[in-house]
């Protein structure tokens, strides 16, 4: 007999099966491919299907490659603290200061430069921060400086890139969570005497942490994945897990090696995830 | 830990909208105050005008005679305790407890004391460790109630605090609430639209409708002796009866009503109710009863609907009128389409504007 | 009909694509590259047939030839006899009588530079670029192993033909010197950049390849060849094996080394550089000529010496030492 | 104390919102340079570059294909995440959390690791790269996002609303196409229009899974690295006006929607 | 249009917990019937069993006489009318009503012209082009019941349809609940945890518990004379005295309890009764009355609450036992503390096993 609950059953596995499917075959497959990939090697202009861990090895030994890991980790912590200090009070301000009705301008206008290409918005920043660029022409022509800052083609233009992308997007998942957060908690402990500081330390910050936590997850991934801005904005001056990743692709023509540089980002990013989990999880209305 | 309050002549607007309509309204110290009304009749935007988190456009607000209306809720000595209960979900049920104490900069050990007699105090002793999602609603109710208390307000504002409450946990949590409020003697100003609940708790009762106070009183002069037509139809089910003055003197008005005429006993002064004016004579279900002495209606019973304590009964009096609502006992035999007789003591009606 | 074509980034100027698209009725598809191993790893993951014409370093078309990538072209149809015959490279592209590539242009990698800033007198010892304090953060380096270490093995006294992995130490604590008083590692369209708006003096690696196009607008901008010489680039271009086009390709091989191909190839708009074929200088204006340094061209062929052209080891040990230098 | 506050407040908001503005500002004032270098000096307004750029064919290609994949690759993201969020929502199937937990995983990998497992599986398989492989990768990140909203705005309120159209005899396909689907219309459409801003805007897996019909992005990056001038601003600026102009337009139909 | 109902022990059980254990049920034609119970007892099982939404573990349902169990709830001659409405909210009124008619096939002119009928039944004339957002709680639940009626189900099934409803919206729509189902004949298995909701509306009240049913009947019978202690609670406030029987004979029955002696009439067979056994005697608040006849029972005032319609008093009765509750009247004037005599028919009382 086939009950209501088996047919609803049967109708659930019918519906979650392409998206299932889809994901084991362009996203767990490929995976694996590229595990398996990372354990073959190239051995001169050929890729040998010899199963080991010498690529492994190599990136543990090579001080240039574990180089650019610390890179990338270093960047990634300073893009993701500076860009969740940066975009906190501005959410705040917009969630808090900023009359209702204007808001949603406000919150459109700060992320108005999400609409430009990536790519451009990078290029874009090695135009302002370049030596006779609008930001040095700008400090030397008030005075402030007398020489040229040099900030073009350095971690600091790299993490500038960075900051400003990640700012926007924070910006947007904090007053999410700002404006989500029900007013009574914030009345209530005004009520039991809290000052305006105490408000936002005791009750606002920690109710709004899971929030930030989900963006600055989300700032780790995207940023230290990116290829992008440390290309156009790093000057070549230090390279990241992806440029390296790339040239290998590229220059060096060495899957194997990529692929194993791939799967060492991977774990960067699950030990990211699982540090932040218990803020992440997926919840229905 | 307890202060008359006074309200005079609010006012509030939001933009177009008059919320509250020159409210005036005294308080004594611990007394058990309750506003009550329709939704949207402003009952929160009075609340909140008491505790600071809105200002008045106009009037003033003195508690413990000290005008309070300029100070923010953290310098009032009134707590709130909202109908969400808006428990802090980070922190544990005594932490919640013992905020306010924190933010006076009392020591941990001392706040932590305090936050487990509170605890006792609304029956849940042990339950400090716990965190706020783990309890039932009528628990966290109580957390809510302790955390405002533990600061010792002088003024407790409660809105809608059994709402979100199911029936039997509600009345549970009345009784409650009136004990609790008993041993603290702190001034409580509830907010609510139940009727039941208002009489089952208030000292006082305050009327509200359209942002105006409509009647205030102890439960029985509100529900016995409504001062209009609108709390008379709030406080419970009533029939009007139109009436129109034929003449006073002699402590009574004589009425003339399509029931027949009515003699009424009033108190006070019967000079300005004019010979002719147009009122309403207000009766209760309950005081219709069958055959008995005082003023005896005919009918016909239109319906009859088993109601557990009583037989809730319609009925078309056969003088004339619109159809009347009766209470009859249990085992009052009436069956639809049948002859009756009903009584009702003039002394029990109410004499109402007529709309 | 579209022809595939693997190419680097001076063929994807539609000046010089169009014409030959017009004029055969074809579509030309172009997929960019920047150096041999980012074209042979691009060529692996793709499928035969894919592709039908390819661009290469002159000194990696043993490396083809290898791996059975190019098919031999028709030279009879080819004004073989009009290229220049310094950058011919017979050795590189023939094998067994069949000729596998054409040399299509040519050019310098050695220094760039501000003449406003810098003289090019200051430049003539290599050395100093990596041993003195005073080009400190006023150098690029031109983000290429090959050229640069070549460079710098030249400044080091040894020959680019010879080096080896014993020389690599040294190439690479010379490399470390560079890289402390570079501003920045760049590639072509950066490398213009930094010195066309005064980010740098000097960019090592450079040569008219950088400054030719820029030489209208800002003439300040100049190149020159240090005393220990530069190193000499030249690209060809090929038919792949497995074309199933090979007709349209050889064509499109004849429009490219045709003079009128040659001079647009030469003014491209991504760099500049010396045509091949010597009938180009007929097509090109005088402007263009002297810009390209037309000339003095036998001069600074007799100082170049060819890109390196390491093995497959080898190669990879001096990509590994160009990460650590960018690392440093 | 609230005065210094609301100072300090302002003057942080108006500092933040000069960084956040100050490359797009760069970036559009330059491509009016008339000049070589978009530096300053601005050298005063022309607009050959935005000639140049309508004549780069390469680049009027490369935005057909961005809108094609875009459009393309959401609508198969936005049905595949729909259909998984709703089995995931009202069966209670065993082993659910796991299933959800590996149709989002693909939000918490970096799009490079996306891209290269995928050119090295097609590249093993013998797919080549193309608009269409651009397009199964932009779907493979865009599914678990449009998962997470549809799966996030379905309600148990809305269990007993299907039920209630199966109880007056829908069936199966009618429920979805008539109830479903359109009372979770704002969470499709919210979806899509962010499938399609990532996809839009991806570089690095375009980079890696196209090769000669390219997307924006990646002429963009191409322009990029064949020489220095104010065009590649100009291309820039008229990707940022499209980019705007779709937002605005996708904003006002779901407003208009939700009046 | 409608059809007798009967369920053949049916048994539910999700994993480890018996939601529905062996419950049998006949419902004749027409017939409005009750599931009364508290939360978690299994009305909302039984009704989804009854719908075709879940399946039996065991058991049977038959409709109109012919077996359903295994038929999907389109194919079932039932409609339900869900507790939160489940109106399609992108669909005007009229659309919703009409929804079940398209599905049947039939054209969109003629199921207008029986969506606009439907909608004139509920008293909603001219709201077809608006969307359920637009309108009152009140409103939508009407809308949700003339969908469901509109493709004629022989049986309409209700899952506490008035929950979401306040009170006096609520006893407004039993009063048009009762009325439409009267007009349209359907049988109405209506589940419902307020009793008051239940005692006005119901033929036949069916008192659920812990999966089972407890008690079955009209709404007199199950108030007045429960069959199980539960019941008794459930349906109303109860004064629960403990008593063990002392003998019995000559159609009565002598009980021992702490108020004193009680001789009870009862019918039917007092053999079964033992001497000695331990029970316990139901008595109603509204059937303690002070000084009437009966069986006497002096007392002390503990509390007296004003509620309106009566005063709650409990009192402490003299002899022994538990405090008591009365309903006394609204004019009677006790007093904590005071001395009160009050008095009950033993036949108002009712007979209960002991727990
Ligand atoms: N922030 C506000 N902006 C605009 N109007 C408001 C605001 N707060 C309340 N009102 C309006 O003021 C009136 C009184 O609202 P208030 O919340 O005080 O009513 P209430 O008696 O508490 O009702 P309820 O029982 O529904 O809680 C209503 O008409 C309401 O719409
Ligand atoms: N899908 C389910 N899975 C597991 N247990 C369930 C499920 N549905 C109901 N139950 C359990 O079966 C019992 C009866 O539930 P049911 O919903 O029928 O109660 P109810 O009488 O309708 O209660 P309420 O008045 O709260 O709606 C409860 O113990 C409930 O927890
Ligand atoms: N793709 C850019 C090439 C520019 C010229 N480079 C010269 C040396 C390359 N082998
Ligand atoms: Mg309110
Ligand atoms: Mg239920």
């Amino acid at each position: 007999m086939t009950t209501p609950e088996r047919a609803e059953r049967r109708r659930a596995w019918a519906a979650v099966a392409p998206a299932l499917l889809w994901t084991l075959a362009f996203f767990v497959v490929p995976f694996a491919m590229m595990a398996a990939m990372s354990l073959w090697q190239r051995q001169g202009r050929e890729v040998v299907r010899v199963w080991d861990l010498s690529n492994y090895q190599d990136f543990l030994s090579k001080p240039h490659l574990l180089g650019a890991l610390w890179n990338s980790i270093e960047i990634t912590v300073l893009v993701t603290v500076i860009s969740v200090v940066l975009a906190y009070p501005l959410a705040w301000i917009i969630a808090e200061r900023v009359p209702r009705h204007l808001q949603r301008l406000a919150l459109a206008l700060a992320v108005l430069p999400f609409w430009t290409s990536y790519v451009v918005r990078s290029y874009a920043w090695t135009l302002v921060l370049a030596k006779n660029g609008v930001l040095n022409q700008a400090l030397i022509g008030a005075g402030l400086i007398a020489e040229p800052l040099e900030i073009s083609a350095t971690r600091g233009a790299t993490v500038t890139g960075f900051v400003h992308f990640f700012v926007m997007l924070l910006t947007l998942t904090i007053y999410a969570n700002l404006v989500q957060l029900p007013a009574n908690y914030r009345r209530a402990a005004a009520d039991l005497g809290a000052g305006p500081l105490a408000v936002f330390w005791h009750v606002t910050l920690p109710l709004t942490l899971p929030g930030i936590m989900v963006g600055a997850f989300l700032t780790f991934v995207l940023c230290i994945g990116d290829y992008i801005t440390p290309q156009i904005l790093g000057g070549n001056s230090e390279l990241v897990l992806p440029q390296v990743i790339m040239l290998q692709l590229g220059r060096g023509a060495d899957l194997p090696m990529a692929a194993a540089l791939s799967i060492v980002l991977m774990t960067v990013v699950t030990a990211a995830w699982l540090a932040c989990a218990r803020w992440l999880r997926l919840e229905r209305a | 830990m307890t202060a008359p309050v006074e309200l005079v002549a609010i006012t509030r607007d939001f933009g177009a909208t008059r919320a509250l309509d020159g409210v005036s309204l005294g308080l004594s110290a611990g007394e058990f105050a309750v506003l009550l009304g329709p939704s949207g009749c402003g009952k929160t935007t009075l609340l909140g005008i008491l505790g600071g988190f809105l200002a008045p456009s106009a009037g003033h607000v003195l508690i413990g005679g000290q005008d309070v209306t300029a100070l923010p809720p953290a310098r009032r000595p009134t707590t709130t305790v909202f109908q969400d209960y808006a428990l802090f979900p980070h922190m544990s049920v005594a932490q919640n407890v013992a905020f306010g104490l924190r933010m006076r900069g009392m020591r941990r050990l001392a706040r932590m004391a305090r936050a487990d007699e509170m605890l006792a105090l609304v029956g849940l002793q042990g339950a400090g460790t716990r965190r706020p999602h783990e309890l039932s609603g009528g628990q966290r109710q109580r957390v809510a109630l302790a955390r405002a208390l533990a600061v010792e307000p002088d003024v407790l504002l409660l809105d809608e605090p059994l709402g979100a409450l199911d029936l039997k946990l509600r009345r549970q949590m009345q009784d409650e609430l009136k004990s609790i409020q008993r041993r603290v003697g702190t001034t409580f100003v509830h907010v609510t639209h139940d009727q039941e609940e208002a009489m089952a708790i208030a000292d006082r009762i305050v009327v509200m409708n359209g942002g105006r106070i409509e009647d205030e009183g102890t439960p029985q002069r509100v529900y016995l002796r409504p001062r209009s037509r609108f709390t008379a139809a709030f406080m419970g089910e009533i029939n009007l009866v139109p009436a129109r003055v034929g003449g006073a003197g002699d402590g009574h008005l004589l009425l003339e009503t399509a029931l027949g005429p009515v003699r009424l006993a009033l108190k006070g002064d019967l000079s300005a109710v004019q010979p002719g004016a147009r009122l309403a004579l207000g009766i209760r279900p309950e005081h219709l009863r069958p055959d008995e002495a005082g003023l005896r209606i005919p009918g016909t019973v239109i319906e009859t609907i088993f109601s557990g304590t009583h037989q809730r009964v319609r009925l078309q009096p056969s003088p004339a009128g619109p159809p009347l609502v009766a209470h009859l006992p249990q085992g009052a035999r009436v069956a639809p389409g049948e002859a009756i007789t009903l009584a009702f003591d003039p002394a029990a009606a109410v004499l109402l504007p007529e709309a | 009909e579209e022809l595939n074509a693997l190419v680097w980034c001076d063929h994807t100027d539609p000046a010089l694509i169009e014409p030959f698209e017009k004029a055969h009725g074809v579509k030309v598809n172009l997929k960019e590259y920047e150096g041999t191993g980012t074209a042979l790893s691009i060529v692996e993951q793709s499928r035969p047939g894919d592709w039908d014409v390819f661009v290469i370093d002159g000194i990696d078309v043993p490396r083809a030839i290898d791996a059975g990538l190019l098919a031999p072209l028709p030279v009879a149809e080819l004004p073989m006899a009009d290229i220049f015959p310094e950058v011919v490279l017979e050795g590189f592209q023939s094998r067994d009588g069949n000729t596998y590539a054409v040399t299509e242009k040519f050019g310098y990698n050695t220094i760039s530079y501000n003449k406003e800033k810098i003289s090019a007198e200051e430049l003539s010892e290599m050395q100093a670029l990596w041993s003195s304090d005073e080009f400190a953060g006023r150098i690029a380096i031109y983000d290429y192993y090959l050229p640069v270490m070549g460079m710098v093995a030249m400044g080091l006294g040894k020959q680019t033909a010879d080096i080896g992995e014993g020389d690599l130490p040294a190439i690479r604590d010379a490399l470390f010197g560079l890289k402390k008083n570079a501003r920045s590692v760049v590639d072509v369209v950066s490398s213009q950049t930094a010195l066309a708006t005064g980010e740098v003096d000097i960019l090592v690696g450079g040569g008219e390849w950088v400054t030719a196009i820029l030489a209208a607008d800002q003439p300040e901008l100049d190149w020159m060849i240090p005393d220990q010489g530069a190193v000499r680039w030249s690209q060809s271009i090929g038919v792949f094996a497995d074309s199933e086009r090979k007709d349209l390709a050889v064509e499109f091989v004849k429009y490219i080394l045709s003079p009128e191909g040659q001079a647009r190839l030469a003014t491209s708009s991504c760099y500049w550089a010396m045509p091949a074929n010597a009938k180009a200088g007929e097509v090109l204006t005088d402007q263009q000529k002297a810009a390209l340094r037309w000339d003095d061209q036998p001069d600074y062929l007799k100082r170049a010496q060819l890109y390196p052209a390491p093995d497959g080891d080898l190669d990879a040990a001096m990509q590994d030492a160009w990460t650590e230098m960018l690392q440093h | 104390m609230t005065a210094v506050l609301r100072l300090a407040s302002w003057g942080y908001a108006l500092a933040l919102y000069g960084f956040i503005f100050l490359p797009v500002v760069v970036l559009v004032l330059f491509s009016f340079q008339d000049g070589r270098l978009p530096i300053p000096p601005f050298e005063g307004p022309t607009l050959r570059w935005y000639a140049a750029v309508w004549q780069d064919r390469s680049l009027t290609a490369a935005l057909g294909n961005s809108f094609v994949v875009a459009l393309a690759s959401s609508a198969v993201s936005c049905a595949l995440g729909f259909l998984a969020a709703w089995g995931l929502a009202r069966g209670r199937l065993a082993g659910g959390r796991a299933m959800q937990g590996l149709i989002t995983a693909p939000l918490t990998v970096s799009y490079l690791l996306i891209g290269l497992g995928l050119m090295i599986s097609f590249n093993l398989t013998g797919i080549s790269p193309s608009l269409l492989t651009v397009g199964i990768g932009h779907a493979v990140i865009n599914t678990p996002l449009c998962f997470a909203i549809c799966f996030a705005s379905m309600g148990d309120h809305q269990v007993n609303i299907e039920r209630a159209a199966r109880d007056l005899g829908a069936r199966e396909w009618q429920v979805l196409w008539l109830v479903t689907a359109p009372m979770l219309l704002p969470a499709l459409a919210a979806g899509f229009a962010l499938s399609v801003t990532f996809s839009w805007d991806e570089f690095i897996i375009a980079f890696l899974l196209s090769r000669f019909d390219v997307t924006l992005p990646v002429e963009i990056w191409s322009l990029l690295r064949s020489g220095l001038n104010p065009k590649t601003n100009a291309a820039g600026s008229v990707v940022f006006l499209v980019s705007v102009a779709m937002v605005l337009a996708a904003e006002f139909t779901l407003l208009r929607r939700r009046r």
